[in-house]
């Protein structure tokens, strides 16, 4: 490898390298402003700008994708780092209001560092095309996360929520490694596109090749918290502090859809055809596998949540039965299905950002995110309760809010698919999710206000932040064209 | 009248009331309430103008040229996408014989049940807020004819419903109003498959001669515009036309209710606000029907004719069932509920029939049934107001103490049995006409006609039990109606009787579009093959 | 059978993966999890390492192993730090006992 | 006068009553004086009714028809235009009804001036009073089916208010709901019938429905739904004219007011159901006609034997009323159709004039209505007896009386029936039910104004009504004479009311199942192709009757003789101790009786089989028809409990049980997440494992 | 069975014996020490297979530096007075039928497999190639695992440094 092709590698990785020079540079900051720690999010703050501007303009650049060694520089990656830029932007927002994070404002240096790691994490997971690389980015992610999710460390729910975090993902990726050794056994790469060439030319060794993606996708499994690798998500979302449950339930799991898809429909896939089909090799179901996973990771997200008295352990579940949701679209093998992941990702973060910060909002006056605090809450606090209303009833993917729009999507792949008992299987699941997510509602606003309810006031900021979230729910429930021409134009450079 | 979106404006203005609302002080009760009342009068009278520039003569149901105060815009376009070609939904709205009379509907009930809110005790703009969305779905659904903005409407109003249950209603609020949001949304998510799959199913050509799915409900109907290998499609000889049917049935069903679906209806009923009730009773459950005739209907007319059967069979069990268990009833606003659900099932006769006789009259019930019902709620309404008990045998002989109500009670009760000069007399018998006239439905007609009696039992009983006798001294001063209440009573009970002398007034509005409808739905979609699973 | 092969390599590898997993699940002392997740990495390089000697695919396979011994650095070391954080909190570092947050 | 102006004037009849209803019910509570107006307008609608009469029996053949569009359900597919019309067609037969309903309402409203005084809703009364009168003048003016059904069912609205009008006894708000269900059940059919007719032809028009049978074109294609059409549409008489077994509301009707019961319970409203069986004859086979005579001779008989019995003044008079109604639709059932409605004006007459009479006693005995308590009050009210006792020769068929010529012609027709068609049960009922009518009223008559008084208080206080309250029965009785309806008073068929006016349409069903003496001679055959145009019976039949006229006159002569015989032998004379024969036919009650029929023995003093009999039907009405009925309504009651219990626990039970096993669901998912992570570590690696297992190809 | 063979056998013994300590003895001393063991004996695999240098990096970084930080760990976690340093096992019946399904498993797979398996030359200095490779086709992957090891410093000290 020479030089012109080392500048062309920096050339595709801008949005990376800025990500890391400001990691360095809050490092930096951190020990210069010692004392006051104020500047830093606007740092960050700044290096997110900076980071979408590479990211837009590289956005504007690319028409087809670029390959390069281990990683694929494509609008499909960088749909996807737009969404992680937005929801880091909101993570830092929220961050501002926690009182969780200020107690600790002493570490928000090492705090802004993790969040830019894990960004550079999802960074190059959403780029790479190479599984050593995938499974490198996935541990930069992993690592930055696992401390994050301690981050309070002084509450014993953020260090235990640490612990498991910790252990689940250094076995999960252990044995995704172990799959991603076997692969390389077999097909001598590690790369997607070699495997991609020896899978289809070669058509023995089925069941190893069965246990390595099984491997893989444990993996994969547990970054997207799909079931049964989801084990460690509510514990550990209750446990971390919320603007890193958010964060997590948001970019870490595109970031995590994003190495599924590439894997999937790079790896696997055999044909493509003109109408945007793709069959995966015979080898090995990947179709029926994510049926099953995606079936049961709702089914159990789903009825879980209906128990859950926590509100934070409730979004967990809520999100686990998401991603089963967000699997529909990619078990369908199209690029309808494909669409319709980006769109509902769109959305979902909206909404799950949303939800999460107003459950950080009110955990901070009450200390606890336990509903029956909520009793009420709905007059005391009109503001929080109407958005978390909205927020929730997007959730459940009622119009005219963006959720609905978003499932639409996945229904509409899978109609097309023909995969019609799945679709109702999922819809009958919308209906259970309802439950759950009405039923803060109902503490909210069907249970009278009483002395002790508290009366949580939004500053202005935070009402901004809230309506940068809720408003654009409500809009893009009713004119959510934008969007889709987005996920469109970002599938149409899919790189293949 | 060209040019003027009178039903964007229907539909929308109560929805500006509700943000004027929003703006107001919580305090300001006064503005509050006025503003709700200025929203829906002027409701009325935009439907009163829209049906005096209504034109008799056109038809609508399949034919974009006949439909009237069209309002039809591309609403999100998206192209290029793989082999889907052209994404597009319209903001397609416009009115013919059939949504004529809902809008009239939703206009005049919500106008009269803002009224019945006047005493609403607490969190005045929450209520009058939510009650105006409602209201925005109602009409929605009634004027939509893109199958994606009916379901968003057709949703829409499922929020605050729920809220107008659960926050202002009584004991088990919580209960019904949770009842009543999941069973309707499992009917609406079979819709959503339906409304996907038809989607895959027919293209529409557009304006650039490129063909494009859509969800055009008219695009829809037409057999030629169908794909040779859409799920739907009648050309496929795989299709799943007749699955998708029933679940789109189910999804209507539900919000009938239809037997065995019916069960969210009574708890709801009892447990909502008088206004609330009245609302559900007299509007909302009309979008079930008017979604089968909307959607159902002129879609799948080939399914239909095979099932014509069935659902006669479930609107007679409706009104046989819905009576009997009316019957039984100790609970004055239960036994209405039930009345309810009795009445339906004529509706859901009628439309069986598949003859012009039985679905005019299905259509004109609804609107009988809207009015009739309305009246009935707000009756069960004053007296609770009065006594806070509405235990059937609590009263006695309340007819000596409350004569004008007892008037009207009289008035309304007839109306429900079908008594003659009465406009429920005129849909029913028109249910009958058509469901007796045709071979398939005719003993199920004939078994029906036991409601009728039993219905002027259970009400006649009720009006022994509650206004005759002697009277029980517990209410010996509670007072007649008020301006207010008789505001509410006057011009529905002149809706029903100038109906039921003047039929022509409603039937002449929807004849020319339900012979369409028969004619499509008897001779369009014929020699395919309707397959099962 | 008794030349050693490929096969013979692979086949320690899985015996210490399984021992890995065996010592993750059933340890309660944390430190003794991490040791058990050591295992499993070292398996997997025991992979990269032979498939890489035996199939000629030059020395990518090393270059993998050498990643992954940097990272099994990395993570010990973060490992360690929570472990050590939760000796604080909650004085004591048997996982098992460590289930405040569950259903 | 033109037809339109006779059309305008009948609109006016029609209207002028609802008119009084809107006015007098909305301002009644205001101006308390506003019973006058109502008093007043039904004088008014009185008079134009005579003017309409008289211009239109002037040219007796014309028929009159006006009608307009109601509504219109547009271009039908298949059908082509399909309108609903509403219309009048007035002939003899409207006019004739006209009078009857217009003169006994107006007389009623005079003779509720006086009784109802005092009443706390006095202005009501004559409110519902006009909107009964518009409702039955609809039915007699209608020329369809609808409107019959309509007016029908507001008739049976203002029966349901003025037998409820006293609210307050829950006997009477009981009575009301009684009487309307019981006719809804009738009504039910009626409408069925009506489907089955408008299903076919797509029209309600009388008229243009038979032109249609008689062309040949049938329900359905089938003689059989000819028949059902007829006896469903019938099925509505049964109802309103309180046929068996629907019989069982009139007696019950009697709570309300008595000038209520004179003019719907007796003479007018209970008619329809005469009418529309009349007005329906032209399309009757004859199946259907032999359903309708049956119907008829049964019902006379059971009332004529329950009448015999009762104490009531107001229940034997509504027994008879059933029994006399009875005779009516047998009469129509036989083909006897101008005697039908010959009848049943003669009856109108004399039996309004018998209820008002007993509502004067009613009135001067405050409110006592039990006979045993009456008793020779023909000194204190010799008006009131006077009048009593012509309508009582009138309805017992003694000769110069109306109710004779009626009558005679009806069991006249009943003997040339069985001697046709050999269904000699009909006239052997029909002179049997004559012969207890004679008793039974002459008992009635005997026990309440003849002999000692037995309560000697209240023969004290009773005294003669004021005039207001005579004049009516005045009137009332001077129509039960025969002059107004024929010079000859011995055969009616000679005088203008039959010979004139009431004429027997021909028939319009196919010639094959009509009653061989009802087929069309060769003579008539052309008319027949025109529906409408009245003609008289075949030659066999005209012949048949003219032959049973003089034996029928006789032996219903006889027996009404000997029925009134026995009654003053019984209470008159006291030849035979009507208790002593009770008690000579205790054994046979014995079985089958208990205590309260064992009162009604000793109080019946009938001839030894008759009062047997007659105990044997009247625990078979209260306990096995009512019992029925009552059965009904709890089987009713109890399958609506079931219903009930149905939709809570199973229809909702599933419901309930979805949320359940979602719950659990929820719950058992839930254990999975135990909080230990190396137990999810397990489960991953066991996952894993499974998976594989699965989806591996082995 | 050459030399090779003996050797390697030698190692796997070693490895895998050591290995079974590791997790199943009581003392966490002990187990430390076994995987000394364990390490040493992976690494002489690796020097079987002719990867000096991983070989090298095993030893200073397992060795040198993960074994002894765990080590660390066990002092820093148990009260020199309070030294309860045996642990017990949790779940061991269920893991141990999961362990040998996985391992019978694998190992079948592993024997049964068609490997791709070429005859080639081993290089006999592997340390400039890797370097080379490091610097040239790795570089992402180099300036990658330098950040993560930067964020793992900076975790690592945030979490496990005493607050005030």
């Amino acid at each position: 490898m020479d030089m012109t092709n080392l500048s062309e590698l920096v050339g595709l990785l801008t949005p990376e390298i800025s990500v890391s020079l400001f990691l360095v540079a809050i490092v930096i900051f951190d020990l210069i402003f010692n004392k006051d720690k104020k500047i830093l999010p606007f740092i960050a703050l700044a290096g997110v700008a900076v980071t979408l501007f590479f990211v837009v303009s590289q956005y504007g650049e690319i028409a087809e994708p670029i390959k390069s060694g281990m990683i694929t520089v494509d609008k499909f990656g960088l749909y996807f780092k737009v969404l992680i830029l937005i929801s880091t932007v909101f993570v830092i927002f929220f961050t501002l209001s926690s009182d969780e994070i200020k107690a600790s404002a002493d570490r928000l240096g090492e705090y802004y560092t993790l969040m830019f790691g894990m960004m550079l994490g999802m960074f190059m997971l959403v780029t790479a095309t190479d599984l050593i690389l995938i499974y490198l980015s996935l541990e930069l992610l992993s690592l930055s996360s696992y401390v994050l999710a301690g981050f309070t460390k002084l509450r014993s729910r953020s260090s235990e929520a640490a612990l498991k975090y910790i252990l689940y993902g250094a076995v999960s990726s252990g044995l995704m490694l172990f799959g991603i050794s076997l692969i390389y056994g077999l097909t001598g790469s590690t790369n997607l596109y070699a495997i991609n060439d020896y899978l289809l030319s070669s058509n023995g060794n089925v069941v190893i090749l069965a246990l390595a993606s099984v491997m893989i996708f444990a993996g994969i499994g547990y970054k997207i918290s799909a079931a049964p690798f989801h084990f460690w998500t509510p514990d550990v979302y209750e446990g971390a502090p919320i603007t890193i449950t958010a964060y997590l339930s948001v970019a870490s799991k595109a970031a995590g859809f994003a190495m599924l898809v590439r894997i999937l429909y790079i790896g696997y896939v055999s044909v493509s055809d003109a109408t945007g089909h793709w069959t995966v090799i015979e080898a090995f179901d990947w179709q029926m596998l994510l049926i099953v996973i995606s079936i049961f990771t709702m089914t159990l997200g789903n009825f879980t949540a209906l128990w859950q008295d926590n509100l934070k352990r409730m979004l967990a579940y809520s999100s686990i039965a998401h991603a089963g949701y967000l699997l529909l679209g990619v078990l369908v093998l199209s690029n309808q299905g494909l669409i319709a992941v980006l769109i509902y990702f769109f959305f979902y973060m909206l909404m799950n950002l949303g939800a999460f910060y107003i459950v950080m909002l009110i955990a901070n006056k009450t200390g606890s995110e336990n509903i029956n605090e909520y009793d009420g809450l709905g007059y005391t606090s009109p503001f929080l309760g109407v958005a978390l209303t909205i927020c929730l009833i997007s959730l459940t993917g009622l119009p005219p809010t963006a959720g609905f729009i978003g499932k639409l999507y996945i229904f509409i792949a899978l109609v097309d698919a023909k995969m019609i008992a799945v679709a109702v299987i999922a819809l009958l699941n919308s209906v259970v999710s309802l439950y759950y997510y009405v039923r803060v509602l109902k503490h909210m606003f069907l249970t009278k206000a009483t002395e002790t309810t508290p009366v949580v006031k939004a500053s202005s900021f935070e009402k901004i932040v809230l309506l940068a979230l809720v408003i654009p729910i409500l809009v893009f429930g009713v004119y959510f064209e934008p969007i889709i021409n987005f996920a469109k134009n970002s599938l149409a450079g899919f790189g293949l | 009248m060209d040019g003027f979106p009178i039903l964007s404006l229907l539909t929308f203005l109560p929805v500006l009331g509700m943000v004027i609302i929003l703006f107001l002080k919580k305090e300001q009760e006064k503005e509050i309430k006025y503003t709700a009342l200025i929203v829906t009068g002027l409701q009325v009278i935009l439907a009163a103008i829209l049906l005096g520039n209504y034109d008799y003569s056109m038809a609508g149901i399949n034919d974009v040229n006949s439909f009237q105060f069209v309002e039809k815009f591309r609403w999100i376009e998206v192209t290029g996408l793989s082999w889907l070609g052209t994404l597009k939904v319209d903001y397609f709205m416009g009115v013919d014989g059939i949504s004529v009379p809902m809008v009239l509907l939703t206009a005049i009930v919500s106008f009269i049940a803002t009224i019945s809110s006047w005493k609403i005790p607490k969190a005045l703009k929450g209520y009058f807020a939510l009650f105006l969305l409602l209201d925005t779905g109602m009409m929605g659904v009634f004027v939509s004819l893109d199958f994606f903005l009916f379901y968003v409407f057709w949703e829409l109003m499922l929020l605050p419903m729920y809220f107008l249950i659960g926050i202002w209603g009584g004991p088990r609020k919580e209960y019904a109003a949770i009842k009543f949001f999941l069973y309707t949304l499992v009917g609406s998510v079979f819709m959503l498959l339906v409304m996907i799959g038809l989607y895959f199913s027919a293209t529409e050509t557009l304006a650039d001669g490129t063909q494009a799915f859509t969800f055009n409900l008219l695009a829809l109907m037409n057999q030629a515009n169908y794909t040779a290998t859409g799920i739907l499609s009648p050309y496929n000889p795989e299709n799943w036309r007749f699955v998708a049917y029933i679940a789109l049935f189910v999804g209507f069903a539900i919000k009938v209710p239809m037997f065995p679906f019916h069960t969210w209806l009574p708890d709801a009923h009892v447990e909502a606000p008088t206004p609330i009730s009245v609302i559900l009773a007299g509007v909302l459950l009309k979008m079930g029907t008017y979604g089968l005739l909307r959607i159902s209907y002129p879609i799948f007319p080939d399914v239909t004719r095979e099932l014509m059967w069935g659902i006669a069979l479930f609107g007679m069990i409706n009104i046989v069932y819905g009576a009997f268990v009316a019957l039984a009833q100790k609970d004055f606003k239960k036994l209405i509920a039930y009345s309810s659900v009795s009445h339906m099932g004529y509706v859901l006769l009628g439309m069986a029939s598949l003859s012009s006789a039985g679905i005019n009259g299905a259509v004109f019930q609804m609107f009988n049934h809207g009015t009739i019902t309305a009246m009935l709620f707000l009756i069960v309404g004053v007296l609770y107001d009065r006594t806070h008990t509405r235990g059937l045998n609590d009263f006695g002989g309340l007819a000596a103490t409350l004569p004008r109500y007892t008037g009207f009670v009289t008035v309304a009760f007839f109306a429900a049995i079908g008594l003659p000069s009465m406009s429920g007399f005129i849909s029913e018998a028109l249910v009958f006409v058509g469901a007796f006239g045709v071979e398939t439905t005719r003993t199920l007609a004939m078994i029906s006609t036991l409601g009728i009696l039993l219905g002027a039992a259970y009400m006649l009983w009720t009006l022994q039990r509650v206004f005759f006798g002697k009277l029980n001294e517990k209410w010996a001063d509670i007072t007649d109606l008020d301006t207010r209440e008789l505001i509410m009573f006057i011009p529905l009970t002149i809706i029903i009787i100038f109906l039921g002398v003047y039929p022509s007034f409603m039937l002449d509005i929807m004849s020319t579009s339900v012979n369409s409808l028969v004619e499509i739905v008897t001779t369009s979609f014929s020699n395919i093959t309707v397959s099962g699973l | 059978m008794l030349q050693v092969g490929l096969q013979h390599f692979l086949i320690v590898s899985s015996i210490l993966f399984a021992l890995g997993i065996y010592g993750i699940v059933t340890r309660k002392n944390a430190i003794m999890v991490l040791m058990g997740i050591e295992l499993m990495l070292n398996s997997a390089n025991i992979n990269f390492v032979a498939f890489a000697r035996y199939g000629n695919f030059g020395l990518h396979g090393q270059i993998y192993a050498l990643f992954v011994i940097i990272l099994a650095a990395a993570e010990a070391a973060i490992a360690l730090a929570i472990v050590l954080n939760l000796y604080k909190t909650f004085a004591k570092i048997n996982v098992d006992e460590v289930n405040n947050l569950k259903e | 006068m033109s037809d339109a102006t006779l059309v305008f004037i009948s609109l006016v009849i029609l209207f002028l009553p609802l008119a009084g209803f809107t006015i007098v019910i909305h301002l009644g509570k205001k101006f308390p004086k506003l019973y006058l107006f109502e008093v007043g307008l039904q004088l008014v609608v009185l008079l134009l009714t005579i003017v309409v009469a008289v211009v239109k029996l002037a040219t007796p053949e014309s028929v009159i028809i006006s009608e307009f569009h109601w509504f219109s359900l547009g271009d039908v597919p298949l059908v082509g235009n399909m309108v609903v019309d509403l219309g009048i067609k007035i002939d003899n037969i409207t006019v004739l009804m006209m009078i009857v309903v217009n003169l006994i309402s107006f007389l009623v409203h005079l003779f509720s001036v006086e009784y109802m005084k005092g009443d706390k809703r006095y202005t009501r009364y004559f409110a519902y009073l006009g909107i009964f009168t518009f409702s039955m003048l609809g039915i007699v003016l209608t020329h369809n089916l609808l409107m019959m059904y309509i007016f029908w069912e507001l008739v049976g609205l203002s029966s349901y208010l003025l037998i409820g009008f006293w609210f307050e006894k829950d006997s009477a708000a009981d009575a009301g709901k009684k009487a309307f269900l019981v006719n809804r059940v009738g009504d039910i059919g009626m409408f069925l019938g009506i489907l089955i007719l408008f299903t076919q032809y797509h029209t309600f028009t009388f008229d243009t429905i038979y032109a249609q049978i008689a062309a040949g074109n049938l329900p359905f294609e089938s003689t059989a739904w000819l028949t059902a059409a007829g006896i469903l549409i019938f099925m509505g008489a049964v109802g309103k004219s309180a046929q068996f077994p629907l019989h069982v509301w009139l007696p019950d009707a009697m709570e309300g007011p008595t000038p209520v019961s004179a003019l719907i319970h007796a003479a007018t409203m209970v008619a329809a159901g005469v009418y529309l069986s009349v007005r329906i004859f032209a399309m009757l086979t004859a199946d259907a006609m032999l359903v309708i005579a049956i119907f008829g001779a049964f019902t006379s008989f059971v009332a004529a034997t329950i009448a015999l019995t009762q104490n009531d003044i107001k229940k034997v008079l509504a027994y008879s009323t059933v029994s006399q109604l009875g005779y009516m639709v047998m009469s129509v059932g036989i083909g006897a159709y101008a005697f039908a409605f010959f009848h049943l004006v003669t009856h109108a007459f004399f039996k309004a004039c018998l209820f008002l009479g007993s509502g004067s006693v009613i009135n001067s005995m405050h409110h006592e209505q039990d006979i045993r308590n009456m008793g020779g009050l023909r000194k204190k009210m010799p008006i009131t007896y006077l009048a009593f006792l012509i309508s009582t020769l009138a309805i017992s068929g003694i000769p110069l009386t109306s109710g004779f010529l009626s009558k005679d012609g009806l069991l006249a027709g009943s003997i040339a029936f069985g001697s046709l068609t050999g269904h000699w049960l009909i006239p052997i009922i029909g002179f049997t039910v004559a012969a207890m009518t004679a008793f039974y009223m002459f008992r009635l008559v005997i026990i309440t104004f003849h002999g000692k008084p037995r309560n000697q208080d209240k023969y004290d206080h009773a005294h003669e009504s004021p005039r207001v309250m005579t004049l009516p029965l005045i009137i009332l009785s001077a129509l039960s004479i025969f002059i107004w309806y024929t010079p000859n008073p011995i055969a009616a068929a000679d005088g203008w009311f039959l010979q004139d006016w009431v004429k027997t349409p021909a028939s319009v069903v196919p010639q094959e199942v009509r009653f061989d003496f009802m087929k069309t001679d060769a003579a008539h055959e052309t008319n027949a192709e025109e529906p409408g145009n009245e003609i008289v019976h075949s030659e066999m039949y005209t012949e048949a009757m003219h032959h049973a006229h003089y034996p029928a006159m006789f032996l219903s002569l006889a027996l009404g003789g000997l029925g009134i015989l026995f009654a003053f032998m019984l209470y008159q004379w006291k030849k035979i101790d009507p208790d002593k024969l009770a008690e000579k036919l205790k054994p046979l009650y014995k079985f089958s009786l208990n205590k309260w029929y064992v009162d009604e023995l000793y109080h019946a003093t009938v001839i030894a089989g008759t009062l047997a009999w007659s105990g044997l039907l009247s625990w078979f009405d209260g306990n096995v028809i009512d019992g029925i009925v009552n059965g009904t309504a709890t089987v009713t009651r109890f399958f609506s409990r079931i219903s009930n219990w149905f939709d809570t626990f199973v229809v909702d039970g599933i419901v309930n049980l979805s949320a359940l096993i979602s719950g659990f669901v929820g719950l058992t998912l839930r254990r999975l997440q135990t909080g230990k992570v190396q137990s999810y570590i397990l489960f991953v690696v066991f996952s894993v494992l499974i998976i594989v297992l699965i989806f591996q190809p082995f | 069975m050459g030399l090779y063979d003996i050797i390697f056998y030698l190692f796997a013994l070693v490895t895998v014996s050591s290995a079974v300590v590791v997790v199943s003895a009581k003392n966490i001393i002990y187990s430390a020490f076994s995987l000394l063991f364990t390490l040493f004996g992976v690494a002489g695999m690796y020097v079987l297979l002719g990867s000096d240098f991983i070989a090298i990096v095993q030893l200073m970084v397992y060795v040198g530096g993960i074994l002894i930080l765990l080590i660390f760990g066990v002092m820093l976690t148990n009260k020199v007075t309070n030294v309860e340093i045996k642990s017990g096992s949790i779940q061991l019946l269920p893991a141990l039928i999961g362990v040998v399904v996985l391992a019978v498993l694998l190992i079948m797979l592993m024997t049964n497999t068609n490997w791709h398996i070429q005859p080639g030359v081993i290089p006999q200095t592997t340390t400039k190639e890797l370097g080379k490779l490091l610097l040239t086709d790795y570089v992402l992957v180099f300036e990658l695992l330098g950040i993560l090891l930067l964020i793992a410093l900076v975790g690592a000290a945030s979490i496990a440094r005493r607050e005030e």
